[in-house]
């Protein structure tokens, strides 16, 4: 087990010019030794990019990673002892279960008995102890994951084990159980895992720290509630949370908050500097009000949509084209299209954001 | 328009894959297809196409039976899951093809309408292949909206997307779909795309349609036990029951207060089954509550929701609770349950009892 | 699901134009020899009905045995070598790049030539006056001459078979394992496993499909060698390397033993068949075993 | 980071390419030198370099009519091959009717015949036709493996080709002629290509069959090949030149089938 450090950039150009030719744009990070970590972003982000550098499959263009403070950037996989589970099956058709998990660790030369032990405690752990002397090509998709994800996790010493997208083949209804499976695996064997995925429920249920990138670079890195409550940037509030955060453009003036056309009162000592900038509120915490809330703005329903556990409501801001979402306990009586209803936006769960940033 | 169809079964070999169904989708409206895959989603869609034919029944109209009539001189338009275009097309030359095979006029002018409709206008001079999943499937979505068909069918569309695209391109869509008087077919495996798509929702299941009516009826009034499971995420937690005299009796568990139908509440060794909603499960107890307390398996976390897992002493149970929450593996926690928010169903899973909800019947 | 193809009855009329041709230049002709085998054409006006007579004759053929024998020790002579030679190929051929471009041409090559052409090319190569091959022998010692010693020109056929068709078994395993997924290769690495263990445990078992095709196509093929062996040897010297389709022609056109040669035109055609069959309910089955197990799509 | 491992394999690539082409380099370079040095010394290079022996071949009417000869069976065998190879595939990839299964497999023993087989009955039906001789005589005949064979490559690009698409078609509008030629025939244009190819190669280097069909008019190249010994002896030299010239449509085919032939070959299995 180890601590990884990142401090590099990749390319996959030969001379990259502008921003937009960088797979992943010059970062710093670190990976403490056996935390749960994701990497999350939509695809193209350069998440995969990033796992693939940290496991020795592709070296950096610029910088390097270090294990344990020992530079690793030249280093192939072995050498790293980095174990890697990929988004689709990967067995070894003509091996039996057990086989299989032991690959890894007779290309090691592991002592048999030992061998024997570890593949039966993981088999156990990924409930396959009773398909382990079946042939691995005749199991189906999701067994063949099991054993994947068991390959990766059989070996006892590995520095840290990187999961790319691993659940993307496994049935809907049984992927919360493989997902606890991860998670109480991570609580036994104590390993540092780092997962990618593009899946939010998938990140934030697993990982301690999550990873949010966008064009090849980590905009937020934190917990799940730090992601929900205080997105760091635009996109993380965008990305995280269905539906996404609002964002009001708004300017401040001496104290006041113009968004919409309308003039509200913000509360003392937040300390906004004057000019543009953005209103973040997420539909969750946008609330029904009153015309006498000064913290409220004048909305027409644009549509009142019953979503079983909620009502969503959408509405355009009056006098301008500015689109507002709500999600609305279903105890209340939910407004009708065309209505105009107030809804309360500033609160202390309001963010604010100057060139995609938060202003803290 | 309006499409009736009437005694539909199919049979392929001498397996059935549709059983025989009505089915007259609301007039220019969207109707959802729900249903979890190999329910006989596509294969309804392709008979309303005119792609298959039905080994029984008749497909109508406006009143007309199109039973036998060949695709190419019906007037559909349909989207696939995977990115259907035409590939030595042009994005631009994609979106005309079906105007262009009509001959019809100020095809530029119309293409370019559309293409910014679905913002693709910049992509207008690119191939399919040179374009991402989104994108291709955004030239499917306008090719298939150039024609104005009056019956426009898609089969899952959003499924081969990122979720945050999905919500993007899904939102747009309910908005072309509300300007438009088509009527639209939308097929889903996801409860929650058909709540968000509104309109009507029919439930199918192996087969077999179930369930047809407006969505958020389908939804709190499920006529039966598999059309709630049918249309519930995360699963609806279905716990044993049996009726006694205060209302049902939890299988090892607390007894709640509802009033059942007299006949049912008269046989009180009748087997039920309670259906309880994750999001009717909460961590504060209100009046009149019942406790179930039990250990936390997972908490799988959303952002905007927290779905936990807990072993209890009537089962298994999901609950969904709003926001971020955290709880450690094998914590304990209670949570808390309204007798008024859960649906009991009868022993053949018919619906005996569903809550009440504001602004409801 | 759509994945099952529609029943069209219709379709059969897009295929009718095949039908047709192949009628045509199969069927015909087929029916032809089956009237030749039961009969005794002693001239176009006098033909007498002899039953199995010929097809009796044909298995008494002693000629007949000595040139089956010879064709089936030839082919399985050349999958002993062109199958293991066209793997270890295949493997070291560059994956891409124009590199592998240049050598997938120059590889393919062999098989793009005329196969006489072949045959020339490789008469022209191991004569001992003006050949390089066949000089090159007889600087180190070697006294080789494939036109009069029957080891050498058996040996010399089989060297051109190799030259001609490993590129084939090469090319058949080159695209199997390009259809290997990189991830299987990533996993290899991770795993620690060795190049041996790669090609043992990836690359073999993946390759197991084309491989068998390989086999099947190359013992069908050689088993119907004609053209290059003829130009080289032309069947000699004796009759060290006339195979069964040389020894047929020989038959039909050489001597004109119309109905012998079309009993033994069908034995042959029968042989074929059953390999024929094997072929193809093998290739349905290594089909149908890779869609299920891909699982990519 | 592994040339340790990978230099055996560039070594035995290297080895096995020299296999490859010195046998053809050998053929080229008699094909520039006389009969007199073939004969008399032996050289890796022309010493006497001379274009002789291919000018003989393009002024002999014996010669190059042998090659326009080989051109017009090919170009009709693969214009009939594809042509009528182009629906059967279709109807074999989208749709499944009585007996398809049987068709194919009859369609591929016929690929998997030997020509000599056909020898003598072809013989009989092309002398009865009054045939014997004629382009067309030996374009009909390589039918019959050329056939089977368009049937198959044409089969397995379409169905690389999502259904959906021709679906799609027909729900847009386009009868099947127009969708046929518009939209499904550039997405299998590669598929064409190889199966073109093959259909060429197979007819071009065909002896047998060709060599019994024909004896003046129509005698294809590789018939005139097998014949020349002149009084002289044997004409080396003029052989070597006719043999580089039937390799090199060959090799430019080739080139452009590149991207393709790997897979042209795995789905062929020619």
């Amino acid at each position: 087990m180890a601590r990884i450090d990142l401090d590099l950039a990749h390319s996959y150009l030969p001379d990259p010019q502008q921003d937009a030719d960088y797979a992943l744009l010059p970062l710093q990070m670190s990976f403490e030794d056996g935390g749960a970590y994701a990497l999350l972003g939509p695809s193209g982000c350069g998440k995969t990019t990033m796992l693939n550098i940290m496991s020795g499959l592709l070296a950096p263009s610029r910088g390097s990673v270090k294990f344990d403070g020992e530079d690793v950037t030249q280093r192939s996989p072995q050498q790293r002892n980095i174990a890697q589970v990929f988004q689709f099956p990967v067995i070894y058709d003509t091996m039996t279960v057990a086989d299989n998990l032991a690959f890894p660790l007779r290309n090691r030369r592991m002592p048999e008995a030992q061998i024997r032990k570890r593949v039966g405690e993981i088999a156990e752990m990924l409930e396959l102890s009773g398909q382990l002397n079946r042939r691995a090509a005749d199991l189906a998709a999701d067994a063949k994951q099991k054993i994947s994800l068991g390959r990766g996790l059989v070996r006892p010493d590995v520095s840290a084990v990187l999961f790319d997208e691993p659940l993307t083949v496994i049935d809907p209804h049984l992927k919360w159980q493989l997902r606890r499976k991860l998670k109480q695996i991570h609580h036994e064997l104590k390993l540092t895992l780092i997962y990618v995925t593009h899946d939010q429920v998938e990140a934030l249920t697993f990982a301690d720290q999550v990873m949010v990138m966008t064009r090849g670079q980590a905009v937020q890195v934190g917990s799940a509630d730090a992601l929900f409550e205080r997105p760091q940037h635009t996109f993380v509030g965008h990305f995280i949370g269905s539906p996404g955060m609002n964002f009001l453009p708004a300017r401040t003036v001496g104290g006041k908050l113009e968004v919409a056309g309308r003039t509200l009162a913000l509360p003392p000592n937040l300390g906004l500097p004057d000019g543009e900038l953005k209103l973040g509120i997420r539909p969750e915490y946008v609330a029904l009000t009153t015309a006498d809330d000064t913290a409220a703005l004048p909305v027409t329903v644009v549509q009142a949509l019953d979503i079983g556990t909620h009502v969503l409501l959408t509405g355009q801001c009056a006098g301008s084209d500015l689109k507002i979402k709500a999600r609305l306990s279903p105890e209340l009586a939910a407004p009708q299209r065309g209505d105009t209803v107030w809804l309360r936006v500033l609160e202390a769960h309001t963010c604010f954001y100057k060139n995609e940033e938060l202003i803290p | 328009m309006e499409l009736t169809l009437e005694g539909i079964s199919k049979k392929v070999g001498a397996q059935p894959w549709l059983y025989a169904m009505n089915l007259a989708p609301k007039r220019d409206a969207v109707t959802v297809l729900l249903g979890a895959t190999q329910a006989g989603k596509t294969s309804l869609m392709r008979i309303m196409a005119g792609l298959d034919t039905p080994t029984q029944g008749s497909v109508k109209v406006d009143g007309k039976d199109v039973t036998g009539m060949p695709v190419r001189e019906r007037n559909v338009a349909m989207v696939y899951q995977q990115f259907i275009n035409y590939p030595s097309l042009r994005v631009a030359d994609n979106i005309a093809s079906p105007l262009k095979l009509r001959g019809e006029k100020n095809i530029d002018q119309r293409v370019r309408a559309l293409a910014s409709r679905l913002h693709i206008e910049t992509l207008l001079d690119r191939y399919p292949a040179e374009l991402s999943g989104g994108q291709q499937q955004r030239v499917a979505l306008a090719r298939a909206l150039a024609k104005g068909a009056p019956l426009m069918l898609l089969d899952e569309p959003l499924v081969n997307l990122d979720y945050k695209l999905r919500e993007e391109l899904r939102e747009e869509l309910t908005q072309l779909f509300a300007a438009g008087d088509s009527t639209v077919i939308y097929a889903t495996t996801e409860p929650g795309e058909a709540l968000l798509l509104g309109g009507y929702t029919a439930v199918m299941d192996a087969g077999e349609l179930l369930q047809y009516g407006p969505t958020a009826e389908v939804f709190h009034a499920p006529q039966s036990l598999r059309v709630a499971r049918a249309f519930s995420d995360p699963p609806m937690n279905l716990l044993g029951a049996a009726a006694v005299t205060l209302g049902v009796q939890l299988n090892s568990g607390p007894a709640l207060a509802i009033s059942l139908p007299p006949e049912t509440a008269k046989n009180l060794t009748a087997n039920l089954t309670v259906g309880v909603r994750a999001s009717a499960l909460r961590l504060q107890a209100r009046d009149g509550d019942v406790a179930l307390p039990g250990v936390v398996e997972l908490a799988e976390i959303s952002g905007s929701d927290t779905f936990v897992h807990l072993t209890t002493g009537v089962g298994e149970v999901v609950a969904q609770l709003t926001g971020v929450h955290y709880f450690g593996l094998g914590a304990p926690l209670t949570l808390h349950l309204s007798p008024a928010q859960v649906y009991v169903f009868d022993a053949q899973g018919a619906l005996l009892v569903a809550p009440k909800r504001p602004g409801g019947p | 699901m759509s994945t099952i193809k529609p029943v069209n009855q219709k379709a059969w009329w897009l295929v009718l134009p095949v039908v047709v041709c192949v009628a045509f230049s199969a069927v015909l002709p087929l029916m032809t020899v089956v009237n030749y085998s039961l009969q005794d054409i002693i001239s176009p006006e006098r033909r007498v009905f002899v039953g199995t007579e010929w097809f009796a004759a044909a298995m008494r053929d002693e000629e007949l045995h000595s040139a089956l024998w010879r064709q089936l020790t030839f082919s399985l002579a050349v999958l002993t070598v062109e199958i293991p030679l066209g793997i270890m190929l295949a493997l070291s051929m560059p994956a891409k790049g124009w590199k592998a471009s240049a050598v997938l041409v120059v590889v393919a090559l062999s098989l793009l030539i005329p196969w006489n052409v072949v045959g020339t090319i490789w008469q022209i190569f191991g004569r001992a006056d003006i050949g390089l091959l066949g000089a090159m022998l007889q600087k180190m010692g070697f006294d080789y001459n494939y036109t009069g010693n029957a080891t050498h020109a058996w040996l010399t056929v089989l060297v051109m078979d190799v030259w001609h068709w490993t590129p084939l078994v090469a090319l058949l395993c080159y695209a199997g394992l390009r259809s290997i997924p990189d991830a299987y290769y990533q996993a290899a690495r991770i795993d620690g496993a060795s190049r041996f263990a790669v090609f043992r445990y990836i690359q073999l078992p993946k390759m197991r499909g084309v491989l068998m095709i390989a086999v099947l196509l190359r013992f069908m093929d050689s088993f119907m060698i004609y053209t290059e062996p003829f130009v080289l040897t032309g069947g000699g010297p004796g009759n060290a390397t006339t195979f069964l389709s040389e020894y047929l022609t020989q038959k039909a056109v050489g001597q004109f033993d119309v109905g012998p040669a079309a009993a033994f035109s069908l034995i042959y055609f029968l042989i074929i068949l059953l390999l024929c069959f094997i072929l193809y309910n093998w290739m349905q089955r290594v089909g149908t075993a890779d869609k299920e197990g891909a699982g990519h799509e | 980071m592994n040339d340790n491992r990978t230099l055996p394999r560039t070594l035995f690539l290297v080895v096995y390419i020299v296999f490859a082409l010195l046998p053809i380099y050998w053929m080229i370079n008699m094909s520039f030198k006389t009969n007199e040095e073939i004969l008399s010394s032996f050289t890796f290079f022309p010493q006497h370099f001379t274009w002789d022996n291919y000018k003989t071949i393009f002024t002999d009417a014996s010669w190059y009519s042998g090659y326009i000869n080989s051109l017009i069976i090919v170009a009709i065998n693969m214009t009939i091959s594809i042509c009528v190879a182009l629906p059967a595939a279709y109807a074999f990839s989208r749709y499944s009717f009585l007996g398809d299964k049987h068709l194919f497999f009859w369609l591929l023993t016929n690929r998997m015949t030997p020509p000599a087989v056909f020898l003598l009955p072809f013989f009989q039906l092309y002398t009865t036709l009054g045939l014997m001789d004629t382009h067309i005589a030996v374009a009909l005949a390589h039918l019959v493996f050329n056939v089977p064979l368009a049937v198959w490559i044409l089969e397995g690009f379409m169905s690389g080709v999502p259904r959906e698409i021709d679906e799609t078609a027909y729900i847009d509008g386009y009868s099947f002629p127009r969708f046929f030629l518009t939209i499904f025939l550039p997405l299998i244009k590669a598929g064409v290509g190889v199966a073109a190819f093959f259909c060429f190669m197979f007819s071009w280097v065909e002896l047998l069959l060709a060599r019994t069909l024909t004896s003046v008019d129509a005698k294809p190249i590789v018939a005139t090949m097998t014949r020349t010994v002149s009084a002289a002896g044997m004409d080396w030299a003029t052989l070597a030149a006719a043999g580089v010239l039937t390799i090199v449509p060959g090799a430019i085919v080739i080139w452009f089938v590149r991207h393709y032939i790997a897979k042209g070959f795995a789905m062929g299995r020619v």
